[in-house]
């Protein structure tokens, strides 16, 4: 094995505790050293129905769930059945014998582990059946049993005593069961002390969260809503550690409006939320727009239409992002890619806000949001802050003379704080002039449209927000956004090195829209496929209306991520057969 | 007038105006009038409110820059603009989040929530409960013409049942043509104390100075208050002459500290056709802000904690 | 079993089907079961309300296909898929103006709504007093449990100030884990008779006969009837044991007539520590069906008018 | 005059009366058997503030505003300065001298009418200057006064018995004055008798509700909003007369899902908004989409963003018609082009929600629904009226057999009707399977969203949505849709009068899109160019989306309608200079 890469999953009946196994996995290798992707799929119930979860590891950043199955690990009949499909031949499947029957005529290594009699008869502790799985788990991986012991020590499972014995008692019989019946994979993951300082363990949502902390966020307020309540936990926690104010509002459109306030004031302010939220906050939206309130919006996408799939992810909520509200009500709209990145857009986020005084959405998504991923510790030093535009305090010009909607060269204008300066004006949401007095005349109307537009529009010139990849000279170009670049990066270096010719385009701003990078890309390359988590090609329309140019589109809605071999065939479909 | 601020004035908020002599001045009701002449019909009950609500920020003397005043979408929505003040005019309904938001951003600032019966009790009558529930020191101040003054004439949560267009200076027939208003009135005060209020009024846009001592009662009150300012609308449903009849003071001696009584009372006058004027009800419980204090106490002490602290967890 | 249907059930919506001698049986519980098994939690409160509602469906023995079952999101929204009867599940906090749209548009229908804590007074909280005020023949069963079971264990409006993770059962850290939550305790049965429901009664999941005997009542009433129906989540708030303490029957001889004592007794029992189950209060008013009888008479009196006719003020 | 056209303005402070002498001259005009359009500009306020009112009569139907002014009459000095530069070379001003000084230095035929002086000492009822006024216009018109008076008298100033006589005598005056000072224009307006059951006088918002009612609604409920409250208020009086139901919901929010609610029992629903109730309801439109529940949704547009200006109009909504809703939510879109068409277009939105089983946006705007239009009384025999697949009423198929979501070959499912049919199932906005059961497997959630757009998408072949006007080797054409079509024609019949070689395609179905249609005009045409009133040019980006074409834009942001003349300067423009 030149490359570590594994991809192990571990699947039962939801409530039973398979969760608990791959997290805590998944953080003992994160903490080895090791970088770590984990994926779940989990019914919308509260309990029962079938869950699984996987965790994919290697020695360099991981940037998809993983394809095939190295390691299967089932509780029961009806997860094997699910599952067992996915097997890499080379792979090797993990079942309880008293709970399932294994297809024999399958060419797969299978291995029958009686966990929950060993627990029964051995442990007695049915709650060390998780301990118990997590050692199979290790011992196959070729970890010596002393750093296993550590990490279920070092686990959530060390923090409850009264369990520790039975739990290192689990761990042991596991060691000793494989022992036993002369079990090798021949594997050995390297557990190395990782440096703790340096490397975190951390969801989207908590990056996203540490992120808004870091770039100033002082003022939250929230509705809960799967998959978005995490962001809301994490912050009711954090936030008053910081001496900022967290409110659990008693719907979205209060949770946007209270933050609209709070900005009002000076306050940087944010809300996350899911599709249905969303769609509850785009008439206050038009009204941040309008009043030129800065204001960051996470829109961490599930499966929809309506209720939908809650617990699936998706890239359809992008149409709404956009143009989610009456009347022409432009925002700007971001979307981040990784765990890591989910910390940085953030950052960014607040800082285009504050900038250029709009709304802005971030865009996320459920697997985005809740997987788990090694990142770098964020240096914080060298994260640039934007502080919002605002008149000198103590400044001289009354109330009567000052224009809060000034014509400036960058159309962005000193915004007045109450409490902090002279200045008072009245912010409203009918159309007004420079003064902020209401005025329906046409003149007003086309002044203030112009500066609302042009003031978004100049965000395209930031940094950062498009990448190119691949070959100069590719065949085939696939344009990206958001959450899919891993398994596209992923797939192109795959394909690369088989030798195609393919380049990719991530877009992490969607609107404004990029465009110089977006045509020069589109026409430097012969065929160019616009590849999202969406039926109609939410992206692809919306690039072809701003560029006037075809596009083709490769999208999925399993309510499932980006596999990169999903995008890996399609690539070699395309090049192969046109 | 030169304006000379004492540091204690710039922490407070307030400012204070030396007079010819040197004499510190207190703002006047005018130094709350803004440029904008307002736009309501004449002899609409907002002008009242207005004036009520600016005479109570010139007895306490509020630097404008330290006041904001939230409304959404209404005739009375509109009350922002005519004051010299910050003002934040929202959308239809939610006068109280934004108010919420402006608060607790900025605990220091006076703020002032107003708007109509529709917008407070039909499209925003979610809200009301749970800005009660913070108990956030905000005064919300519903102008209740008991009709959508704004939309030309349509029946409110608050239009008494069987209202049409029954006198001539009534001109509510469009929606309810044939029996009225078919729907229950809504007793708003009533359920404002159910909510749990800590300060709740009733008060009449033509009595004006007793409006401005409730506001001011209300502005006082450290907590949520709420006061149910009855000004009517002559143009689409004119109450002048009804309401001039049924209004009288609460009965003397009224124990503001009773909650049960306050409902009570708030209950059964409708019955008797009567609005009672004056402070049905305040207790003085802590606030929001209070309690942010102890929940800093217990998240971080003394000082407040590094994001680099916080991201250990995640190490 | 062979089902027979008179031409009179046909019309009545009821549908009787004759045993083995030829006898008239009424449905059972189990004909409300629909084949998709709850997927709630071992434990839940919600199974009791479920079996109650069946079984007061079965003593009615309404057919299933005169009967909606409307309700929004939340694991207590998620009852209409377990009941052999038509459902509407709509999204957050909407079920009460759908309710309200299926029993306007047809008022033969036996229409019930339900739903959480959280739907019917967080989001949906706006809803409550205008279904209210429209008094149509419609049970609303909220199922409180005083916690968003759904999205995992945040307050809602109805659990108590202060609340947190104090106990090893109680899960509900996360939102407020340092002084628990801030804001007031809403009294929703008090609001409720305050925004003048016809029909207001208490009722625990546990009491398995007691429940399915209220709600039947609040089926038979004539009118907007509410049924708090508390109903423990064992997973993220387990209330099991106090409720089970701190409910007691409605005094002896309660006067289910008085509208003031009944709001009364709702405020007070709180501080005592009680939970009384019964129903609080109920009267006859006229429903909204009724009043739109008279609508129709003077609209139109015999012979409804045709769109010619419609079109004739505009010749 | 070969072909008679004035354009009339009568203008003063709102609240004055001055739309009362508008509506009236509309109504007597109208009912002498003319054609009318009016325009009114209003400002916000209930009282105060400049307001205007137009009317343009012409003997064949009129498509637009008029141009420039034939006839201005002003009450006060902000009038006569706000409008007078409209006024054509050949057009009159009149104008009260004591109220306002006119300028001297404009060529301009200028008539002093000392209107308030007039009531004041002559006529001495205040309230009878309307009508002095309108004596004025009448006959400047050359109206006879006999046939004056039995237009006031069939006014609603006829219906106020004790005013009749001072406004007979302040007609009378009015006829005095003229004579007495020897003004003749030289015009003689036609004055006969209407057929009065073979043609109506309706707004855009009467002609809807009585489309609706035609078409079977018996539910409404709604929220009132401008533009769109007439729409409640006239069904109000007219929905109990048929056997309906209308309910004025708390919000718009519970407008919507309580007709998804009604709709589900079978009625025939419809809600009405404007832009920000739009907003709120989208949502419920996700709901509606996911649950296959038909209703019409009015849209009567209005100025945005946020509440923006509500008594203005604007084509701005589009995007949130289209694309508002999280996840993947198609509806069918259309747009009514003028007051007749916004009978027949209620119509086919009926036919087509029930048809579709789907929820239809019906787009209208400010000026279309207020504005007065003279329309030929529709042969309601002659109207299709669809109703709703459903299962046979006593079938034998039992719930637990019957699938709600069929996959039928035109994706449509019959719909049992609670109280109706024995097959109930649970209506879910969470994903669900054919049989109504929820399921988040990949499997149903691609068969349901294929079932949900190809339902849609086939809606594009229903007849009449779309129309090419103008010529076949045109250079130049032109895309417009909902009310900008009467503007185009009347352009494209001028210029194609001048020799201009132009063409025109109107959309009144917008999504689906017409592609074919679409794609044909486009690409046998050099220059295409978008004529829409609003800033992005929704529809043409959303027209590039769809068919990856490039195509030039014509937007107006005032406020106000295109003018004909607007769209003919445009046209000449671009031919004459490219
Ligand atoms: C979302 C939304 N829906 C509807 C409206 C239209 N609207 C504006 S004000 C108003 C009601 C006004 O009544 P009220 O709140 O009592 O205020 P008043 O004008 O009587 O002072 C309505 C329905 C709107 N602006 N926004
Ligand atoms: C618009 C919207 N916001 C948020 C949610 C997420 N959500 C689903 S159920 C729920 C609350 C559940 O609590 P409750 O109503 O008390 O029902 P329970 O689960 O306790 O029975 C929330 C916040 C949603 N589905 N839609
Ligand atoms: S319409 Fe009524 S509420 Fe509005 S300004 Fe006029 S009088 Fe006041
Ligand atoms: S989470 Fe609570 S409310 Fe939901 S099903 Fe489980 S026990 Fe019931
Ligand atoms: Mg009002
Ligand atoms: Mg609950």
């Amino acid at each position: 094995m030149d490359q570590l890469d594994l991809t192990i999953r571990i699947a039962g009946e939801n409530g039973e505790g398979v969760l608990t196994v791959g997290d805590v996995l998944a953080e003992a290798l994160a903490r080895s050293g090791l970088h770590i992707y984990t994926f779940k799929n989990l019914p919308a119930e509260i309990k029962g129905g079938a869950s699984m979860t996987q965790v994919r590891v290697q020695d360099t950043p991981v940037r998809s769930p993983g394809d095939a199955l190295d390691i299967l690990m089932v509780w029961n009949q009806e997860n094997y059945d699910i599952h067992v499909g996915e097997v890499k031949p080379s792979g090797v499947v993990i079942f309880d014998p008293d709970e399932c029957e294994a297809d024999e005529s399958l060419a797969l290594t299978q291995i029958a582990v009686p966990l929950q009699k060993i627990t029964k008869t051995v442990i007695k502790t049915m709650k060390s059946k998780n301990v118990l799985a997590f050692g199979i788990l290790t011992t196959f991986l070729g970890i010596p049993v002393e750093a296993a012991k550590q990490m279920v020590a070092e686990s959530r499972w060390g923090r409850r005593k009264e369990f520790l014995e039975s739990n290192i008692n689990a761990l042991k019989q596991a060691y000793i069961y494989v022992a036993d019946n002369d079990i090798d994979l021949g594997l050995s993951v390297p557990v190395n002390q990782r440096n703790g300082h340096a490397q975190l363990i951390m969801t989207g949502n908590d990056a996203l969260c540490m992120g808004a902390l870091a770039a100033g966020c002082r003022y939250y307020a929230g509705y809960p809503i799967t998959p978005a309540s995490d962001v809301m936990e994490t912050l009711a926690k954090a936030m008053p550690r910081v001496g900022g104010v967290l409110m659990q509002t008693e719907d979205e459109i209060a949770a946007i409006t209270a933050s609209i306030g709070a900005s009002f004031t000076g306050a940087k302010v944010m809300t996350a939320t899911a599709g249905p939220g969303l769609s509850l906050m785009v008439e206050a939206l038009g009204l941040a727009t309008m009043e030129e309130i800065p204001m960051v919006v996470v829109d961490v996408q599930r499966g929809g239409p309506s209720t939908g799939m809650p617990t699936k992810t998706e890239q359809s909520d992008l149409n709404l992002a956009i143009y989610g509200a009456h009347g022409e009500a432009p925002r700007i709209v971001i979307a981040a890619t990784n765990t890591e990145d989910c910390f940085y857009t953030a950052v960014k986020a607040f800082n285009l806000a504050e900038k250029y005084q709009t709304p802005v959405i971030m865009l996320s998504d459920q697997h985005l949001s809740q997987r788990a991923q090694v990142m770098s510790r964020p240096d914080l030093s060298r994260i640039e802050i934007v502080e919002r535009k605002q008149p000198e305090v103590n400044g001289s010009v009354s109330p009567q003379e000052f224009d809060r909607y000034e014509m400036t060269d960058d159309y962005v204008s000193p915004m007045p704080l109450p409490g902090r300066h002279g200045q008072h004006y009245v912010a409203t949401g009918l159309e007004h002039d420079e003064h902020a007095h209401i005025d329906y005349s046409p003149e007003a109307h086309i002044r203030m449209t112009e500066k609302r537009h042009q003031k978004i529009e100049s965000a395209v010139n930031e940094p950062g927000f498009v990448q190119r990849y691949g070959a100069e000279d590719a065949q085939l170009g696939l344009i990206g956004w958001g959450s899919s670049e891993g398994p596209i990066l992923e797939a192109l270096d795959r394909t690369l090195a088989k030798g195609y010719k393919v380049a990719a385009l991530i877009f992490k701003m969607l609107q404004p829209l990029p465009e110089k990078e977006a045509r020069a890309f589109i026409e430097s390359i012969p065929v160019v496929s616009v590849v999202e988590l969406n039926a109609s090609g939410q992206f692809a329309n919306y690039l072809q209306g701003r560029l006037a140019v075809s596009l083709k589109r490769f999208n999925i809605i399993t309510g499932l991520p980006f596999k990169a071999g999903d995008i890996e065939e399609y690539i070699e479909g395309v090049l192969q057969y046109g | 007038m030169a304006e000379v601020r004492t540091a204690d004035a710039e922490k407070t908020g307030t400012t204070e105006r030396s007079g010819d002599e040197g004499r510190v001045v207190k703002r006047k009701l005018k130094d709350y009038r803004s440029e904008v002449k307002p736009t309501w019909c004449p002899g609409c009950g907002d002008f009242g409110v207005l004036a009520a609500l600016q005479r109570a920020l010139a007895e306490r003397d509020l630097d404008p820059k330290d006041v904001v005043i939230v409304s959404g979408i209404g005739c009375s929505g509109r009350l922002p603009e005519f004051v010299n003040a910050y003002g934040l005019h929202v959308v239809h309904g939610r006068a109280l989040p934004a108010a919420q938001g402006v608060k607790a951003a900025n605990p220091d600032l006076t703020v002032i929530a107003v708007g109509g019966d529709g917008d407070g009790f039909a499209i925003g009558g979610g809200h009301v409960p749970h800005a009660v529930r913070r108990n956030q020191d905000i005064t919300y101040i519903v102008m209740d013409n008991q009709v959508y003054g704004l939309t030309k004439g349509q029946p409110s949560p608050s239009t008494p049942t069987g209202m049409q267009a029954l006198r001539r200076s009534v001109s509510m027939p469009k929606m309810a043509p044939y029996e009225g208003v078919l729907e229950g009135q809504l007793n708003i005060l009533a359920m404002v104390i159910v909510y749990g209020c800590s300060f709740v009024a009733r008060t009449f846009s033509s009595q004006a100075t007793e409006m401005a001592k409730t506001i001011g009662r209300g502005l006082d009150h450290p907590g949520f208050a709420f006061v149910h300012a009855m000004s009517p609308c002559p143009t689409f449903y004119n109450t002048y002459d009804p309401w001039k009849e049924s209004f009288m003071p609460l009965p003397e001696g009224w124990d503001t500290g009773d909650r049960i009584k306050a409902i009570d009372m708030a209950m059964e006058e409708v019955g008797d056709g009567v609005f009672h004027s004056g402070v049905f009800f305040q207790e003085e419980y802590r606030t929001y802000t209070d309690k942010l204090q102890d929940v800093y106490t217990k998240a971080y002490g003394d000082e407040q904690a590094t994001i680099d602290a916080l991201m250990d967890q995640y190490a």
